[in-house]
C-alpha cells in the first residue's frame, strides 16, 4: 500500500524533475544553473526510488547502464572541444550557430560540453545510489 | 688501448655463455686471446724505455668533460704488464682449481671482468673514468669474494669489503672533483699533475689529499679499514692471490704513486701517509703472526706490505719511490705465489691450516719449491728479488733525513722481523717438518696449477740475481713517473758490507728469535675491541638499531601523528614566515563591523555553535547532522556573498553527502567511551592551526586585489562567451579544462566506488 | 567583515583538524569534507564579499563595475564538485573498511606500518 | 601558428582520455579493455616522442586553451623539462601496461584496472602540461583520485589501511594547494604561471609571497614525500599489486617534484637564501631518515618503498643548489630514478612470482636459479645504489660536483652517506635474496625454473628488460641525457624564456 502511494508519487514527480533539471541546464548560460545542478537535480527521483524500492526493481524501470551515461557524457564533453580543432583553432574554442533557436537560446560547442557534464553528474549519482542499494 | 679494455669485457660476457659449456674450447681460446692482450701491451715496452709517453682520448661525456682518456708511461704499463700477465696466469691455475665448480663460466667472466677494470684504473688518466673503473674493481671483487654464496661467511666477507671499499671510493670522488674544481682541468691528468700550485692557491688542497687518501687506505687495506683484507679471503685462492695480493689492493697505491708529483711537496700528504702506513705495516705483520691459516697469514703479510709502500710514498724522495717501485715488484711476485701454492694445498690435502701440515717437500715437491722460494722472497734472504727489495727500503729510509724516518726504520725492522718469523713457520711446519700427513697419499698438484706459482718463485729468483737486467729497465721508468723526474734508479743484488746489511742480518736473527718465542708471543690475551671487525659489527648494528628507532618514530602507524607531524611542521614554516616578515596582524580592528549585517553574525553564531557542538557528542547521527547545519550555513554564506551558483552547488553537494553519510551510518558499530585525554590530547594542534589560519587568512583579505581577470570576464561574458552568467560562462567555456578534468573525477570516483562495492575480496596471500 | 571571515575560516579548520586527531574513522571522514570546506571558503572569500550583485550581466547594461569577481566563485565550483567525488569515495571506503576489518578504530587499521 | 601547434600538447592527453572513456563503454569486456590500454599506451608513447621532438627542435609549445588569451584562459605550456617527464611518464607506463597483462588477476581487470590506470597517467601527463596553477589542482586531482582506486582495487585489508593514511593526507595536501593558490590570486590577480611569475617578481611584499610558499611547499611536500611529511608512502604503497605499485613509485612522486621544480625556479625565486636553504635542508633530512627507513626494513617492497623517499631528498637537493648543473643533477636523477626504482618493484613481483613471498627471509636462491632475474636486478639496484657507470652514479656524481662547487660540503657529504647506506640497503636484497639459499629450496618450493618462469611470465620479464635497457642507455651513453638535462636546467633558470613563450603567443 504505502509502496504503491510512493511508486504513484514517484512516476509523477519524475517528469517534474526532469523538466525542472533542464529548465536548469539551459537557463544555466544566463542564470545560476548549468550542468552540475541539472544533472544532480535529475537524479533526485531516481535516487529516491532505488531508496524505496531498493535495487532490483529501480534497475528494471532504468534500463541503461549510469556508468554508460557517465562515460557517453564524457565524452560528449571531449568531443565538443574539438570542432574548434578541426577548424584550426585551439582546443575547446567555442564555436556558436549564428541563428538562435526558441526556449534553448543560442547553440554551441560549450552547451554540449555542459550537457556532457550533466550526464556524468546524472550517472556518476546514480550508479553510486544504485551500488549502494544493491545490498 | 680502449678496445683492448672492450674486448676484455666482451670475452667476460662471451664466458658467462660459453665457458661452461665448451670449457676444452673456451681455455684455450681465452689463453691466446690474453696471450694477444700482453703482447699488445709489450709492443709498447721499447718506446716507453726511451721515455716516451703515450695516449689516447675517446670522447665519451662531453656534457661533463668525462672521457675515456688513455695514458701509457713505465708506471701504467709495469702495471698493466703485472695485471695481464698475472691474469692468464691466475686463469690457467683456476681452470683446474675451479673445475668442479657448476659456476665456473661466471667464475672467469668476473675475472675478466676485474681484469678490464683493474687495466682501465691503471691506464685511465681521466680521473672520474679511472673512478669509475676503480669502483668496478670493488664490485667485481664483490662478487668473486661473494662466489662461494651459499656460505655465511663468503656472504658477510663479500658485502663487508664492497662497503668498506666502495664508501672510500665515495671519499674519493670527492676528492677528485674537489681536484677539478681546483685546477678546472677538466679532470685530465696529464693536464692536472703539471699544475701544483693551482690546487694549492685554491684552499681545496687539505680536503682534496684527506679524500684521496680515505679512498686509498679503504682500497689498499690500510688501518683501520684494513679488516675487509683477511675476511676476502672467503674467496676462492685464485681470485685472493690476483685481486688481494698483486693486482686490486696495490690500486691505492699506484693512484697515490699516480697523484704523488701533485703532491709531493705537501706535509700533509708525508705525515699522512707514512704514519697510516708505518701502523698498518706494523700492525698487520703482528696480526700475520698470530695466525695459523695460510691464506690469512698472507692475507695480513698482504695488509703489512702495503704499509710500507704507503709509508714508503709517505716518507718521499726518489730513493724510497725506487725502494718501493721494486719492493712492489718483489710483493707481487712472492704474494701471488704463495696464494696459489696455498690454493693448490689446500685443494690437494684440504687444509690450509699450518699446525695440521706437513712433509710437503716430499708431498708435493714443486709446489713446495714454490713456496720455499717465495717465503725466502719474504723474508728478505739473498739472492731473491725480495732481499733487493728489503735492502733499498732500509736504504731509503737510513739515509733520507726526514723527521719521520727513523722512526719508520725501526717499525719496518720490527715487521720484517716478524715477516722472517712467518717464513720460517711456514716453510719449516708446512714443508720440512714430518707430521700427520706424512703417511697419507697426497699427490702433486695438476701442472695448471703446479707450474704459475713455480714461474713466479723462478722470475722472484731470477731478478733477484741479476736485478739490473730482469726488472730495472721497466721499473726504472715507472718510478720516474711517480717523482717527475729522470730515472734514478741502480739495481744491485749485491752493495757490499755496509750497515745496510747489517741491519738485514740482524732482521734476520730477531725474527729467527720471534719463532722460537712464537708460542709464548700467541698468547698474549686479546680484547675483542682490538679487533677492527669488533668496530664493524658495532657500525653496522648501531645503524641498524639507529633505522629501526628512527622509523618506528617517525613511521609508528598512527595516522593522527602523521597528521599531526604535518600540521606542526607547517605551522612552523607558516610562524617563520610570519614573524620573519614582520607580517602583524592587520591595522586594529576599528572597522571590524563596518557593513556588518545581521545575516552575517547568524552565520557565524551558527557555524560556532555547529563547531562547538562537533567537539562533544557521542552519537554519530548528530555529529552528522550538526555537520550538515555547519555545510548549509556555507551554503547560506554564499548566497549573502552574490553566488547563487556556487549556494546551488553547496547546498545539492551537502545534501548528496548527508544521504550517503546517512545510508551508511547505520552499519557501523555503536561509538564506544573513549578516554578523555586520548581526545583532548591534540587539541592544542587543532587550536593553533586554526589560530594560524585565521591570522593568515585575516592578513590576507586585507590585501588589494588586481581585478584585471575580474574585469575581463565579465566584460567579455557575453561578447565572446555568449552568456549572461559569468561564472557558468567561465566554467564551459573560459576554463572548460577544468571543468572537463572536473568530471573526469567524478568519473574516477564513480569507478573507484564500483570497485569497493562491486569487487568480490581478494583474499589470496599478498 | 574580513576578520569574521577569517574567524569563521580558523574556526572551521580547527574543528576538522580536532576530528581528524580522533581514533575514529568516521570522525576522521567528517573532518576531511569539513577541511575541504574551510579550503573552499576560503578560496571563494578571495575573490571579494561583493553582497547583492552576482557576476549575472545584464544585456542592456553596459556596466559591469561592482559585480562580484566571478572567477573565485567559478573555482569554488569546480573545488565543491572535486572534494564531492573525494568526500563520496571515502564514505564508501569507510562503510568497506569496517565491513572488511570489521573496526573503525584507526588505531586498529595500522598493520601496513609494522616493520 | 597555434592550429599547428595543438595536437601536439593535446594529442597524449586525448589518447589517454579517450581510452579511458572507451574502456568505461566496454566496461563488461576486460579483453577489449586490455587492448585499448596496450593500443593508447603505444599511442601515448608515440605521442610524447612528437610532442618531445617538437619541443626540442622548435622550442616551447603552448596552446591557448579555448583560444582565450593568456593570461585569461588556461595555457598548456610544453617546454623541456614537461616534455621530457612526458616522455619518460610515457615509457613506464607502457612498460607498466605490459607487465599488467599477465600480473592484475581477472577480477581486477573486471573491475575497472585498465580505465584507472589510463586515467592516472592522463592526470600525471595534464599535471606536466599546464602552465596555470589552478588548473595543476585539478590534473592533480585527477591523478589523485585515480591513484586512490588503484590503491584500494582488490579490497585487500592492508590495501583498504594503507588507503585510509594516503587518502587523509593527500586531502590535507589538496587543501593546501587550493589554500596557496587562493592567497597567490588574492595577491597577484592572475593565475596564469607566466604572468605569476613576472607578478611575483614585481610584488612590492614578498613577506606575503611568503606565505603562499609556505602552503605549496607544505602541498607538494606531502606529494612528493619530502621529510616530515612522507608517513603516508610507506604505509600505503606496499600494498597494492605490483604494477600499480611500480607506476606509482615511479611517477607519483615526481609529480611533486615537478611540481616543487616548477615554482621555485619559476615563481619563488624572490628570496633564494632562505627559500632554498630551507629546501636543502630538507633535502638533506629526506634522504637520510628515507634510508634509514628502508635499512629498518625486512619486506622487499618496504625497503623499496622507503628508498623511493630517500631518492627524492637527491632529487630536491639539485632544486635547492639553484645552480645550472645542480638543477640538471635533479633532472638526470629524476629520469634515471623513474626507470630503476619502477624496474626494481617490477622485479621484485617477479621474485614473488618464483617464490611467494615478499619478506627477504623467507626468500633467496634466485642467484642459482635464475640469473637472468639476477641479472636484472643487479643492474637496476646497483644502479640505484650509485655504482658506475650505471646511470645512478651519474646523478650522483653530477649532484656531488654542483654541490661541491656551490660550497655546500655538508650536503654533499651526507648524499654521500645516504649512497653508501643504499649500497647497504641494497646489497642487504642481494645477499638475502639472491645469493643466500632459500629456506623452502630444499622442499622444492621453486615453482618454476629459469625457462619455465620465462614461458609462463614472459610479459612480466619483457617490460623488465625493456626498462633495463633503457637504464643501460643512460648508463653507458649517458651524455644525451645530460646534455638535455643542462639544456633544460639553463630554460628553467631564465624564466623570461617561458614568460616570453606563453604571453607572447597570443597574437600569432
Amino acid at each position: 500500500m504505502r509502496t504503491l502511494i510512493l511508486s504513484t508519487i514517484l512516476r509523477a514527480l519524475t517528469p517534474l524533475f526532469i523538466s525542472f533539471a533542464l529548465y536548469m541546464f539551459f537557463r544555466g548560460h544566463n542564470n545560476p544553473g548549468g550542468g552540475f545542478i541539472a544533472g544532480l537535480i535529475a537524479s533526485i527521483p531516481f535516487m529516491l526510488h532505488a531508496m524505496v524500492f531498493g535495487y532490483k526493481r529501480t534497475t528494471r524501470v532504468f534500463r541503461i547502464r549510469p556508468r554508460l551515461l557517465a562515460g557517453l557524457g564524457l565524452l560528449l564533453a571531449l568531443i565538443s572541444g574539438m570542432f574548434s580543432v578541426l577548424r584550426g583553432e585551439p582546443y575547446l574554442s567555442p564555436v556558436w550557430v549564428d541563428e538562435k533557436l526558441p526556449v534553448i537560446g543560442k547553440v554551441g560547442t560549450p552547451i554540449f560540453f555542459d550537457f556532457g557534464v550533466l550526464l556524468v553528474v546524472f550517472g556518476v549519482v546514480l550508479q553510486i545510489t544504485f551500488l549502494l542499494t544493491e545490498e | 688501448m680502449l678496445f683492448s679494455l672492450l674486448s676484455i669485457f666482451l670475452a667476460g660476457l662471451l664466458a658467462a655463455f660459453f665457458y661452461r659449456r665448451y670449457p676444452k674450447v673456451a681455455l684455450p681460446v681465452l689463453s691466446l686471446f690474453l696471450l694477444g692482450i700482453i703482447a699488445y701491451f709489450a709492443r709498447f715496452t721499447a718506446p716507453v724505455l726511451q721515455g716516451e709517453v703515450l695516449i689516447q682520448e675517446v670522447p665519451w661525456i662531453n656534457a661533463l668533460d668525462i672521457h675515456f682518456t688513455f695514458l701509457l708511461d713505465g708506471l701504467s704499463l709495469f702495471f698493466a704488464l703485472l695485471i695481464t700477465v698475472f691474469g692468464l696466469l691466475i686463469l690457467l691455475y683456476s681452470s683446474k682449481y675451479m673445475e668442479h665448480s657448476a659456476q665456473r663460466g661466471r667464475f672467469v667472466s668476473y675475472l675478466l671482468l676485474f681484469m678490464g677494470s683493474m687495466l682501465g684504473v691503471v691506464l685511465s688518466a681521466n680521473l672520474i673514468s679511472l673512478f669509475v673503473f676503480w669502483e668496478l674493481t670493488s664490485f667485481s671483487s664483490f662478487l668473486l669474494i661473494g662466489f662461494n654464496h651459499r656460505q655465511e661467511a663468503s656472504r658477510r666477507a663479500a658485502r663487508q669489503a664492497l662497503l668498506i671499499t666502495s664508501g672510500g671510493g665515495l671519499a674519493l670522488m670527492a676528492g677528485f672533483i674537489f681536484l677539478e674544481i681546483a685546477t678546472g682541468s677538466g679532470y685530465q691528468l696529464t693536464e692536472l699533475l703539471t699544475r701544483p700550485e693551482a690546487v694549492a692557491d685554491s684552499g681545496l688542497r687539505t680536503a682534496a689529499i684527506i679524500l684521496i687518501a680515505i679512498g686509498a687506505i679503504s682500497k689498499s687495506a690500510q688501518f683501520p679499514l684494513h679488516f675487509w683484507l683477511p675476511n676476502a679471503m672467503a674467496a676462492p685462492t685464485p681470485v685472493s692471490a690476483y685481486l688481494h695480493a698483486a693486482t686490486m689492493v696495490k690500486a691505492g697505491v699506484y693512484l697515490l704513486f699516480r697523484l704523488n708529483p701533485l703532491f709531493q711537496e705537501v706535509a700533509l700528504w708525508h705525515h699522512l701517509l707514512g704514519i697510516t702506513g708505518a701502523l698498518t705495516m706494523t700492525l698487520g705483520a703482528w696480526k700475520a703472526f698470530q695466525e695459523d691459516d695460510l691464506k690469512r697469514i698472507l692475507a695480513y703479510t698482504t695488509v703489512s706490505a702495503l704499509g710500507i709502500l704507503f709509508m714508503m710514498v709517505g716518507l718521499g724522495g726518489e730513493a724510497a719511490v725506487n725502494a718501493a717501485m721494486v719492493y712492489l715488484m718483489a710483493h707481487a711476485l712472492y704474494k701471488g705465489a704463495l696464494f696459489l701454492a696455498a690454493g693448490s694445498i689446500d685443494h690437494q690435502t684440504g687444509s690450509r691450516r699450518i699446525s695440521q701440515l706437513s712433509d710437503l717437500m716430499r708431498k708435493m715437491p714443486a709446489t713446495a719449491a714454490a713456496v720455499l722460494l717465495s717465503a725466502a722472497s719474504m723474508a728478505g734472504v739473498l739472492p731473491l728479488l725480495g732481499f733487493v727489495g728489503k735492502e733499498l727500503l732500509y736504504d731509503a729510509l737510513y739515509h733520507s733525513g726526514q723527521e719521520w724516518s727513523m722512526i719508520y726504520l725501526a717499525l719496518l725492522f720490527m715487521a720484517g722481523a716478524f715477516f722472517k718469523a712467518v717464513s720460517i713457520d711456514i716453510v719449516y711446519n708446512a714443508l720440512i717438518r714430518k707430521g700427520n700427513l706424512q703417511d697419507k697419499t697426497i699427490r702433486e698438484a695438476d701442472v695448471f696449477m703446479a707450474f704459475p706459482p713455480l714461474l713466479m718463485a723462478a722470475v722472484s729468483l731470477l731478478a733477484g740475481i741479476a736485478p739490473a737486467l730482469v726488472v730495472e729497465p721497466l721499473l726504472k721508468w715507472s718510478a720516474a713517473d711517480i717523482y717527475a723526474a729522470e730515472p734514478s734508479m741502480k739495481l744491485k743484488l749485491w752493495h757490499g758490507f755496509n750497515r745496510v746489511f747489517l741491519l738485514s742480518v740482524a732482521t734476520l736473527l730477531a725474527g729467527a728469535g720471534l719463532y722460537v718465542l712464537r708460542d709464548r708471543l700467541r698468547q698474549v690475551s686479546k680484547p675483542a675491541w682490538l679487533d677492527a671487525d669488533y668496530w664493524y659489527d658495532a657500525v653496522v648494528s648501531t645503524t641498524e638499531t639507529l633505522a629501526k628507532a628512527s622509523t618506528e618514530i617517525l613511521q609508528n602507524g598512527y595516522l593522527r601523528n602523521y597528521i599531526a607531524t604535518v600540521i606542526l611542521a607547517f605551522s612552523a614554516l607558516l610562524i617563520y614566515a610570519l614573524v620573519d616578515g614582520g607580517l602583524g596582524l592587520p591595522r586594529p580592528p576599528e572597522g571590524l563591523f563596518n557593513g556588518l549585517q545581521i545575516y552575517e553574525l547568524v552565520i557565524f553564531a551558527l557555524v560556532v555553535l555547529a563547531v562547538v557542538f562537533l567537539f562533544n557528542i557521542r552519537s554519530r547521527l548528530i555529529v552528522t547532522a550538526t555537520f550538515g547545519i555547519i555545510g548549509y550555513s556555507i551554503a547560506l554564506a554564499y548566497t549573502l556573498f552574490s553566488a547563487p551558483d556556487v549556494a546551488i552547488t553547496q547546498f545539492l553537494a551537502e545534501t548528496l553527502t548527508l544521504i550517503l553519510l546517512i545510508l551508511i551510518i547505520h552499519r557501523l558499530p555503536p561509538y564506544t567511551l573513549r578516554n578523555t585525554i586520548t581526545r583532548i590530547k591534540y587539541l592544542p594542534v587543532a587550536i593553533l592551526f586554526g589560530v594560524l589560519m585565521t591570522i593568515t587568512s585575516w592578513i590576507i583579505l586585507e590585501q588589494d586585489k588586481d581585478s584585471a581577470l575580474q574585469r575581463y570576464f565579465l566584460e567579455k561574458s557575453i561578447s565572446e562567451g555568449k552568456g549572461q552568467n559569468a561564472v557558468n560562462v567561465i566554467l564551459v567555456d573560459f576554463r572548460a579544462l577544468d571543468t572537463l578534468g572536473e568530471i573526469t573525477v567524478l568519473t574516477v570516483t564513480m569507478i573507484g566506488i564500483i570497485a569497493l562495492l562491486a569487487f568480490q575480496t581478494d583474499r589470496a596471500e599478498l | 567583515m574580513n576578520l569574521l571571515i577569517a574567524l569563521i575560516v580558523g574556526i572551521l579548520f580547527s574543528a576538522s583538524l580536532f576530528l581528524m586527531l580522533q581514533k575514529s574513522f568516521f570522525k576522521l571522514i567528517i573532518g576531511v569534507i569539513l577541511f575541504g570546506y574551510a579550503t573552499i571558503f576560503f578560496l571563494f572569500t578571495v575573490g571579494g564579499t561583493t553582497k547583492n550583485a552576482p557576476p549575472l550581466i545584464s544585456p542592456q547594461e553596459a556596466s559591469v563595475e561592482g559585480l562580484a569577481d566571478p572567477l573565485p566563485q567559478a573555482l569554488t565550483l569546480t573545488a565543491i564538485v572535486i572534494s564531492i567525488g573525494v568526500q563520496l569515495f571515502v564514505i564508501v571506503l569507510l562503510k568497506k573498511v569496517y565491513e572488511e576489518v570489521g573496526t573503525e578504530d584507526l588505531d586498529d587499521l595500522n598493520t601496513t606500518d609494522r616493520i | 601558428m597555434s592550429d599547428i601547434l595543438t595536437p601536439f600538447i593535446l594529442l597524449p592527453l586525448w589518447v589517454l582520455l579517450i581510452a579511458f572513456i572507451f574502456c568505461i563503454l566496454f566496461w563488461k569486456y576486460a579483453k577489449v579493455q586490455a587492448v585499448i590500454a596496450l593500443t593508447s599506451a603505444a599511442g601515448y608513447l608515440l605521442s610524447a616522442v612528437w610532442l618531445f621532438l617538437a619541443v626540442y627542435q622548435d622550442g616551447i609549445q603552448v596552446v591557448q586553451i579555448g583560444n582565450w588569451p593568456a593570461p585569461y584562459g588556461i595555457t598548456l605550456v610544453a617546454d623541456l623539462f614537461a616534455s621530457i617527464m612526458v616522455l619518460i611518464s610515457a615509457v613506464i607506463a607502457f612498460a607498466i601496461i605490459l607487465y599488467s597483462l599477465q600480473d592484475i588477476s581477472a577480477e581486477r581487470k573486471r573491475n575497472g584496472f585498465y580505465p584507472v590506470l589510463l586515467v592516472m597517467v592522463f592526470g600525471v601527463c595534464g599535471s606536466f602540461l599546464t602552465g596555470d596553477v589552478f588548473n595543476l589542482y585539478v590534473w592533480f586531482e585527477v591523478m589523485l583520485v585515480a591513484s586512490f582506486v588503484l590503491i584500494v582495487l582488490g579490497n585487500r585489508q592492508g590495501q583498504l589501511e594503507g588507503s585510509v593514511k594516503y587518502v587523509t593526507l593527500s586531502f590535507i595536501s589538496s587543501g593546501f594547494l587550493l589554500t596557496g593558490i587562493a592567497i597567490l590570486y588574492k595577491l597577484t590577480g592572475t593565475l596564469n604561471m607566466a604572468d605569476l611569475s613576472e607578478a611575483i617578481a614585481q610584488h612590492p611584499d614578498p613577506e606575503l609571497i611568503n606565505l603562499a610558499t609556505v602552503f605549496f611547499l607544505v602541498g607538494f611536500g606531502i606529494k612528493a614525500a619530502l621529510f616530515p611529511f612522507f608517513s603516508w608512502l610507506p604505509a600505503s604503497y606496499p600494498t597494492p599489486p605490483i604494477s600499480v605499485v611500480g607506476l606509482m613509485a615511479g611517477l607519483l612522486t615526481k609529480v611533486g617534484v615537478y611540481a616543487l621544480m616548477r615554482f621555485f625556479t619559476l615563481l619563488f625565486t624572490y628570496d633564494l637564501p632562505s627559500t632554498h636553504s630551507l629546501l636543502l635542508v630538507l633535502a638533506g633530512l629526506t634522504m637520510f631518515f628515507g634510508v634509514l627507513g628502508a635499512l629498518a626494513q625486512r619486506d622487499f617492497k618496504k625497503i623499496l618503498s622507503f628508498h623511493i623517499v630517500s631518492q627524492i631528498g637527491y632529487m630536491i637537493m639539485g632544486l635547492a643548489l639553484f645552480t645550472p648543473l645542480a638543477i640538471a643533477g635533479s633532472i638526470f636523477y629524476i629520469v634515471h630514478h623513474i626507470l630503476v626504482k619502477t624496474n626494481l618493484f617490477l622485479i621484485s613481483g617477479i621474485v614473488k612470482v618464483t617464490q611467494g613471498h615478499y619478506l627477504l627471509s623467507k626468500l633467496g636462491g634466485v642467484y642459482d636459479r635464475y640469473p637472468y632475474l639476477t641479472l636484472l636486478f643487479a643492474i637496476s639496484a646497483f644502479s640505484l645504489a650509485g655504482i658506475p657507470p650505471l646511470s645512478g652514479f651519474w646523478g650522483k656524481f653530477i649532484l656531488a660536483k654542483a654541490g661541491l662547487e656551490a660550497n655546500r660540503y655538508f650536503i654533499v657529504a651526507v648524499s654521500l652517506l645516504v649512497g653508501l647506506l643504499t649500497l647497504f640497503s641494497m646489497s642487504k636484497i642481494w645477499v638475502s635474496v639472491f645469493w643466500s639459499s632459500a629456506p623452502g629450496e630444499a622442499k622444492g618450493e621453486f615453482k618454476y625454473d629459469s625457462r619455465t618462469l620465462f614461458k609462463s611470465h614472459y610479459l612480466l620479464i619483457l617490460s623488465s628488460v625493456f626498462l633495463t635497457l633503457c637504464t643501460l642507455v643512460l648508463s653507458f651513453y649517458p651524455e644525451a641525457l645530460i646534455a638535455l638535462s643542462k639544456r633544460t636546467a639553463e630554460q628553467l633558470l631564465d624564466p623570461q624564456i617561458y614568460i616570453d613563450a606563453v604571453l607572447n603567443n597570443n597574437n600569432n
